[in-house]
């Protein structure tokens, strides 16, 4: 089993899962094959040196794929999380008639969203991104709701709308790039001679600044997250979106220090980590306060790439991995844990002693991944406003979990039977694990650093000061007004009618202009035009 | 000036009110008469060219000619079946003019 | 002689070409349609004879000679049916079926 | 002026009696089944679709091997007096996409019209299958013919056998779009014929490539170019001039939709190219140029935001077809500029083409899915289609990747050459119309997501009132997979399409 | 200013206001009348472009059966409803200015001659004697640009199916609705038992004429296509139904005959419509002859429209 092999039977297996659901008897069992699909990128991720790496023949695109450092801790972790939650999954929909729609959408997020950690030629990266945002519309959708169908318009509006910047952020890079070269490296090379790098700058950081949820294009994730089946907020909210920070890892040009555009990153990053607090402890549904949580993580996670890249610090490309690693598991686990909370009965101890620990693992519990995370980022956040503001933020963090737990213990509602425990424990065991095997990857500092009196001191007060200040919730919470799902976006109803109104008034301009005399006066006018237009030289 | 250039005037003027009578007039049958009016004009222009282009003994140029009575046969065939349409639509709707159509309740 | 032929020419065309003339007023100027009808049927008859007739000596040729005979012919025939079925129309109301 | 804007090739080369055979072959069939009642005329018909299939196959293969264009001299008569035709790579790739399409509409069309030997010919079915060996005589004739008035002729072919078919259905509302179409077609033929008359007035010959250095940029050029060019629009359907398209695209059987949309518009837009950088070369200026990208902007934004306002599959999709055209357009500015020593050695020129390939494919996969939908439920109302995906699996996949082509989602043709357009725009500069470009996209995929969130919305499937037959479904798939597979075209100015085509561009301004 | 211009002013002064009076006339039928006029008189005007083909043809059309189709048509239609969508004025104020614009620019068009006319004349001329034809015009329309005549010859064909499609199911194959008379007046079936003859056999004889004269088969066949049309309105021949036999032969064996000569180019002359040497005159006479009855045929049924009965037996 060379390396080769391996590259592509981590996306070849679940694209043959997806075609074998062409068969109708296939169609019936697949639900439980979702388990197996995501292993060869789970021995990909253990197994395969950095830097592996295979082209494909022409006939596949000529797509290259190559295995690096950030690529291999994102794809295991997400490799390890759609594992469980496939298990979950399997459990949940065998033998329901609509598990086979369910996995053909699964499969298809789960193409694109591994790929997308392999790709290292643009077009290839295009191609898995689109799928794994667009085939999410499927799984957003699924429950057929009134909220799954505006949320997943919402979102596939705005995911398309993303798609569009992107594309025109890559046409800008491969036009820089000589010898029309595809390959991400060289297009991010040419970044230092590309005439337009500014224009290919801002696309990029529009493009997937909305695919992380940055403000103000974070409106989708809440509503979606809100929407999806439990198992597919957990892959969406965990693995999907890291689509995008792979997309800054690998696009962001960190050889060349580009300070504006670093500090746009961080501005932005910054606000909508503590945009994300602020809104999220208003939210009574614990899905949407994870996922505002989720945009307060990755406006952190900006930051440090801003950071990085304003510093022109290649190092910020490892660090954003491990903590977007770090997330992965942690935002995973704790939606599959709303699925199996149920406080009153046996569960308790084994759902809600680990999401404790997950969750305050994001504020930055000391001995936690979370811990890990933010002291390997600290050398990058300096001791500036800016480190300032990232040790406040794990206050907000460590307020916002806690009162995530409390939603998620009174809302028992969610709570789905037939679910089992063991993807949850499984999913929050490596993500407490997993870190402390990492930490020592990325930096190079030793581990028992982190056993220091003295970091462990620097972790803890901010997780105090956010219990204090949850406490505080929990006695004046209900002062708070009630937002809802997806705040600025709950404008949509103004828009919508807006662009009715455009519409119709388009609709009328085309029926006049459809008017027999008009039309063929225009043809004659435009005969007139044409010829003075061709008159007016070169 | 010679009595081409006057012909040519003369289609440009049949053109002219070719056009007017197919863009304004709503009655179809009177748009496919205009549009035959306009056609000859067309062809006169053809045919001014012809008569320029005298050489080598023959009265005008063969070839536009030959292309003008093309044109003609395949004049007369869009006008045959611009009137079978027209005579199948009013059998079957009783109309005779251009009515501007709703795309939205065309088609079945 | 030619100039005798080229009188006799000028004269009859001429002369057929007053009744063309006279035959229009009247198309024009006659109430109803039998009577136009009698009008259009004189300058066929008249008219393109005459006219005919003061063609012939110029023709060159028997042939040619023969086809403007031919011609006056067919008008005639033409003209007199056709002259026919349109008065028929006038005593039938509405377009033929 | 240079010598020679188009490699004056005016001896029949080795293959080049299989363009007459491309355009005689359905003539063939037409004669035959006039003669013998038409009984056979199905039969008659797919015998001929093969075998234009194969001479189409051969031209591609026959351009491919000797890497220049097919010339055949028509009775050994060359012009200016005899007329020539010409394939080159241009030609040849657009002819093949057309006989696999026509051909896949043939097979497609054997369940709406198929006739077995014991019942009498019935009208439509005869009607249709002579129509569309007519409508691919007159494509093949647009796509190799050398002479504008051949060409004159041919798009007339086309048009009088596009016509009756819009009204097979005999529906009022179909015959008034037939009428329609008709009367503006035939306005729009008459100003490209008074375009000849000028033409051949100033210089003495109809054939492009003796044209390609005759002309002179002078008025009479200036009138007689946009004169045909506006008559050709009318027939291409280009905002604003599309009044006859919605309804007679939409009123049409399915497979004639489907060829329609897919193939005839495209004829008379091959010509404006040919006119422009073929015949006069040079006489181009800016800002004709940009009037017509201007034009197709128009079309872009208002066919997309009036197909998402439709309440009927076909009317969205006739819709969406003069948006699509809009993106052709954007050759005439893109490829014209300064980037590339030759407009057809330019990214642009490739991915105009590209365009115009993988759209013909994706709309005619749309319109016989929509056919398919529409025989099955009795109906194309969008919101009546809730569920139909569990019902018509396959359909609504191939409906689904003929529109990411239409979206510019890879791996798709409609990607390659939307990419390729962006980057045309970059090193143009002309960033205007990268912007309608992506909003175009964005609409794209509101109206596609419209329809695939309905088909794909989990309410129970609605009863059918026929089945389909599954390999209906399959041929539907296998057309919509030629636009994926266009896909594969690697993204740099395509060698194939600058095959006959001179190596340096005479503009007649120098 | 000599006799011919001044000859040449007033007949276009009556061309054109002949052309308005159709155009504006108030109802259909005299615009019809009019135009019909106009064809004539614009026959007379293809005669002083020394153009006497296209004279021909034009009288026979434009005056002829383009007319005769659209009084059939005028007569036919029911319930005229004009006023409701009639373009008001403004409106037709701009449409004229328009076209006045139009005018204007062609006549400039026309005004720009470039300094040597641009003629394919005497190449034409010189290379005509290889087809052993007397007319150019038919030199061009048989020998030069044979690919447009044949393909104009489908387009011809294509029209009628066109408006034969237009029959209702049931009807298809039937008769087509010819308007004849009920019980036609002697006269008239005398017209139509005398002109035939003579009109045949100048329809004939324009064809055979057409080889070194003007004429041709086109012009013949028009001639041949209303001799029918008149013997069918007297009812001394029924209407044929559209699916008979010896009708669809008559339709394509001109077409037939003209592409197997022209495919047997291929073979004997080494190109497609391309005539073996010496043989050239005989085969154009061949198609000619065939060609002529094919359109005398396929224009009597276009006039004739689409099928609306069928044959009882």
């Amino acid at each position: 089993m060379n390396a080769e092999m391996l590259l592509v039977l981590t996306l070849a297996l679940p694209l043959v899962t997806l075609a074998g659901c062409l068969s109708r008897q296939f169609r019936r069992h697949v639900a439980v094959l979702l388990v197996v699909a995501p292993l060869p990128a789970l021995a990909t991720a253990c197994l395969l040196a950095d830097g592996s790496t295979v082209v494909l023949p022409p006939a596949l695109l000529g797509l290259t794929l190559v295995l690096d450092r950030p690529g291999a801790m994102l794809l295991g972790a997400a490799a390890l999380l759609w594992i469980t939650a496939g298990a979950y999954a399997g459990r949940r929909f065998r033998g329901n008639p609509d598990g086979a729609r369910f996995a053909v959408w699964w499969l298809m997020t789960l193409t694109g969203n591994l790929g997308a950690f392999l790709a290292a030629d643009m077009v290839g990266f295009y191609l898995f991104f689109t799928l794994a945002s667009l085939a999410a519309y499927g799984l957003v959708v699924f429950d057929g709701s009134p909220e799954a169908k505006r949320a997943a318009a919402i979102y596939v509006g705005l995911a398309v709308f993303g798609e569009a910047l992107l594309l025109m952020a890559f046409v800008l890079m491969a036009t820089a790039t000589p010898d029309s070269s595809l390959l991400i490296g060289d297009a991010v090379a040419s970044f230092a001679t590309s005439p337009w790098r500014d224009y290919a700058m801002a696309f990029l950081i529009l493009a997937f600044g909305l695919k992380i949820g940055l403000f103000p294009f974070h409106v989708w994730m809440p509503l979606t997250y809100s929407a999806a089946p439990i198992p597919a907020a957990a892959v969406l909210s965990g693995s999907a979106v890291k689509v995008g920070v792979i997309g800054l890892i690998r696009f962001l040009p960190f050889e060349i220090p580009m300070h504006n555009w670093g500090e746009v990153l961080v501005i932005a990053g910054l606000f909508s980590t503590f945009y994300g607090v602020a809104i999220g402890i208003t939210q009574a549904n614990p899905k949407t306060v994870l996922a505002y949580s989720s945009v307060s993580q990755m406006g952190l996670l900006a930051a440090v790439l801003g950071m990085g890249l304003s510093a022109g610090e290649k190092s910020a490309a490892l660090v954003a991995a491990f903590s977007a690693t770090f997330h992965v598991l942690v935002k995973g686990g704790l939606f599959l844990a709303i699925g199996v909370a149920t406080p009153t009965k046996r569960g308790v101890w084994l759902v809600f002693v680990p999401a404790v620990v997950l969750a305050l693992g994001l504020g930055g519990l000391p001995l936690t991944g979370g811990a890990l995370a933010k002291l390997a980022s600290k050398p990058l956040m300096g001791q500036g406003i800016v480190g300032v503001l990232a040790t406040l933020s794990a206050i907000g963090s460590t307020l916002l979990m806690l009162h995530f737990l409390r939603r998620m213990w009174s809302s028992t509602t969610q709570s789905e039977a037939r679910a089992s425990l063991l993807p949850w424990l499984a999913t929050a065991l490596v993500a407490i694990v997993l870190p402390w095997i990492l930490y020592s990857v990325v930096t190079d500092e030793p581990l028992r650093d982190a056993m220091l009196p003295k970091e462990i001191w620097e972790a803890l007060w901010p997780v105090l000061l956010g219990s204090l200040a949850s406490l505080a919730l929990w006695r004046w919470g209900r002062l708070l007004p009630r937002l809802p799902a997806g705040d600025v976006i709950a404008a949509d109803k103004g828009l919508v009618r807006l662009a009715d109104a455009s519409g119709a008034a388009m609709e009328k301009i085309d029926r006049y202009l459809r008017e027999w005399p008009v039309a063929t006066a225009l043809l004659v006018g435009l005969a007139t035009l044409l010829s003075v237009s061709a008159s007016l030289g070169r | 000036m010679t009595s081409g250039v006057l012909l040519g005037y003369c289609g440009a003027v049949l053109v002219g009110l070719g056009l007017f009578g197919l863009v304004t007039n709503p009655e179809i049958l009177r748009k496919i008469l205009a549009f035959n009016v306009l056609g000859n004009g067309v062809f006169l222009l053809f045919g001014v060219i012809a008569r320029r282009g005298a050489a080598a003994g023959l009265g005008a140029d063969p070839v536009p000619q030959a292309l003008v009575i093309t044109g003609i046969v395949v004049a007369f065939s869009a006008t045959a079946m611009a009137v079978g349409l027209l005579v199948r639509l009013n059998k079957v709707s009783g109309q005779t003019i251009m009515t501007s159509d709703d795309p939205t309740n065309s088609g079945k | 002689m030619k100039i005798a032929i080229d009188i006799f020419t000028v004269a009859l065309v001429s002369a057929g070409a007053f009744f063309f003339m006279a035959g229009t007023v009247g198309l024009l100027r006659f109430p109803d349609t039998l009577t136009r009808l009698h009008a259009l049927t004189k300058v066929d008859n008249l008219g393109l004879g005459l006219i005919v007739a003061g063609l012939l000596p110029q023709a060159d040729g028997l042939l040619s000679a023969l086809k403007l005979i031919s011609v006056w012919i067919l008008v005639q025939l033409s003209g007199a049916i056709v002259s026919q079925l349109i008065a028929q129309a006038t005593q039938r109301p509405g377009p033929p079926t | 002026m240079a010598p020679d804007a188009i490699v004056l090739s005016d001896a029949t080369t080795a293959d080049g009696y299989l363009l007459v055979l491309a355009i005689i072959f359905p003539v063939i069939g037409i004669l035959l089944t006039l003669a013998f009642g038409g009984r056979y005329v199905e039969r008659i018909a797919l015998v001929l679709l093969l075998a234009g299939l194969v001479v189409a196959i051969a031209i591609f293969a026959a351009v491919l091997r000797d890497d220049q264009s097919l010339v055949y001299i028509v009775g050994n008569w060359k012009p200016p007096l005899g007329i020539a035709l010409r394939a080159d790579g241009v030609s040849a790739a657009m002819m093949l996409t057309i006989a696999v399409i026509i051909c896949a509409i043939g097979l497609y069309a054997r369940g709406e019209f198929g006739q077995s030997q014991a019942t009498v010919p019935t009208r439509a079915s005869y009607a249709f299958w002579v129509l569309l060996l007519a409508i691919w005589s007159g494509l093949n004739a647009m796509a190799v013919g050398a002479d504008l008035f051949n060409l004159y002729v041919a798009l007339e072919l086309l048009t009088f056998a596009a016509v009756p078919l819009v009204c097979l259905k005999g529906y009022e509302e179909t015959i008034k779009a037939a009428l329609r179409y008709m009367l503006f077609a035939l306005l729009g033929s008459v100003l490209y014929l008074l375009g000849i008359a000028l033409i051949y007035g100033a210089y003495g010959t109809l054939d492009i490539a003796l044209l390609s250095d005759r002309v002179r940029p002078e008025p009479i050029a200036w009138i007689a170019a946009a004169l045909m060019t506006a008559g050709l629009l009318a027939k291409t359907a280009l905002f604003p001039l599309h009044l006859w398209l919605p309804p007679a695209h939409a009123g049409a059987p399915p497979p004639g939709s489907a060829v329609l949309s897919a193939l005839v518009v495209k004829g008379s837009f091959i010509l404006i190219v040919r006119l422009w950088f073929d015949a006069m070369p040079g006489l181009l200026s800016f800002a004709a140029a940009q009037l017509l990208a201007a034009l197709g902007a128009g079309a872009i934004l208002f066919g997309s935001v009036l197909a998402l306002r439709q309440a009927r599959l076909k009317l969205l999709i006739a819709y969406s077809t003069i948006a699509q055209i809009g993106y052709l357009f954007f050759i005439f500015p893109l490829a014209s500029g300064d980037s590339a020593s030759t407009p057809w050695s330019s990214i642009a020129w490739t991915g105009g083409w590209l365009q115009l390939f993988s759209h013909a494919f994706a709309k005619a996969a749309m319109f016989m899915a929509a056919g398919l939908i529409a025989e099955a439920v009795g109906h194309d109302q969008i919101a009546d289609l809730r569920g139909i995906g569990r019902a018509l699996p396959v359909t609504i996949f191939a409906f689904g990747l003929a529109g990411l082509s239409l979206m510019g989602v890879p791996p798709s043709g409609g990607f390659v050459a939307k990419w390729m357009l962006l980057s045309a725009t970059v090193m143009e500069g002309q960033w205007w119309w990268a912007v309608v470009m992506l909003v175009g996209g964005l609409l794209a995929g509101g109206y596609v997501f419209m329809v695939l969130g309905k088909a794909l919305s989990s309410t129970t499937p609605p009863v059918l009132r026929v089945s389909i037959p599954r390999h209906s479904e399959v041929l539907v798939l296998a057309v919509a997979l030629c636009a994926v597979l266009l896909g594969l075209v690697p993204l740099q100015p395509s060698e194939f399409l600058t095959i006959g085509r001179p190596d340096i561009h005479t503009t007649a301004l120098q | 200013m000599t006799y011919d211009l001044a000859f040449d002013i007033s007949l276009a002064g009556l061309l054109l206001a002949i052309a308005l009076w159709t155009i504006v006339a108030r109802a259909i039928f005299p615009a019809i009348v009019l135009f019909m006029v106009y064809g004539l008189l614009l026959g007379i005007v293809w005669v002083r472009l020394s153009a006497v083909d296209v004279a021909l043809t034009e009288a026979a059309i434009g005056g002829g059966v383009t007319s005769m189709l659209l009084l059939g048509a005028a007569a036919r239609l029911q319930g005229k409803n004009v006023a409701s969508e009639q373009l008001g004025l403004p409106g037709r104020l701009a449409a004229a200015l328009l076209c006045i614009f139009v005018t204007a620019g062609l006549a400039y068009a026309v005004f720009l001659r470039p300094e040597v006319a641009a003629t394919l004349a005497p190449m034409a001329k010189e290379n005509l004697a290889e087809s052993g034809l007397g007319n150019p015009v038919a030199g061009v329309l048989f020998v030069y640009r044979a690919l447009d005549t044949l393909l104009e010859k489908v387009v011809l064909l294509l029209a009628l199916v066109g408006v034969w499609s237009l029959a209702k199911d049931e009807m298809w194959g039937g008769i087509p609705g010819l308007r004849v008379y009920a019980q036609p007046s002697g006269i008239l079936v005398y017209l139509a038992q005398v002109l035939p003859p003579i009109g045949i056999m100048v329809g004939i004889y324009m064809f055979w004429a057409g080889a070194n004269y003007p004429g041709g088969a086109f012009q013949g066949g028009t001639v041949l296509a209303a001799m029918w049309l008149l013997v069918m309105m007297a009812r001394l021949q029924d209407v044929p139904a559209t699916s008979a036999p010896w009708v669809r032969l008559c339709l394509v064996v001109g077409p037939v005959a003209f592409l197997a000569i022209g495919l047997s180019g291929f073979v004997f002359a080494g190109s497609f419509l391309g005539y073996p040497e010496g043989h050239a005159k005989p085969l154009i006479i061949i198609a000619e002859a065939t060609l002529t009855l094919s359109i005398g045929v396929t224009l009597a049924l276009l006039v004739a429209g689409p099928p609306e009965r069928m044959p009882q037996r």
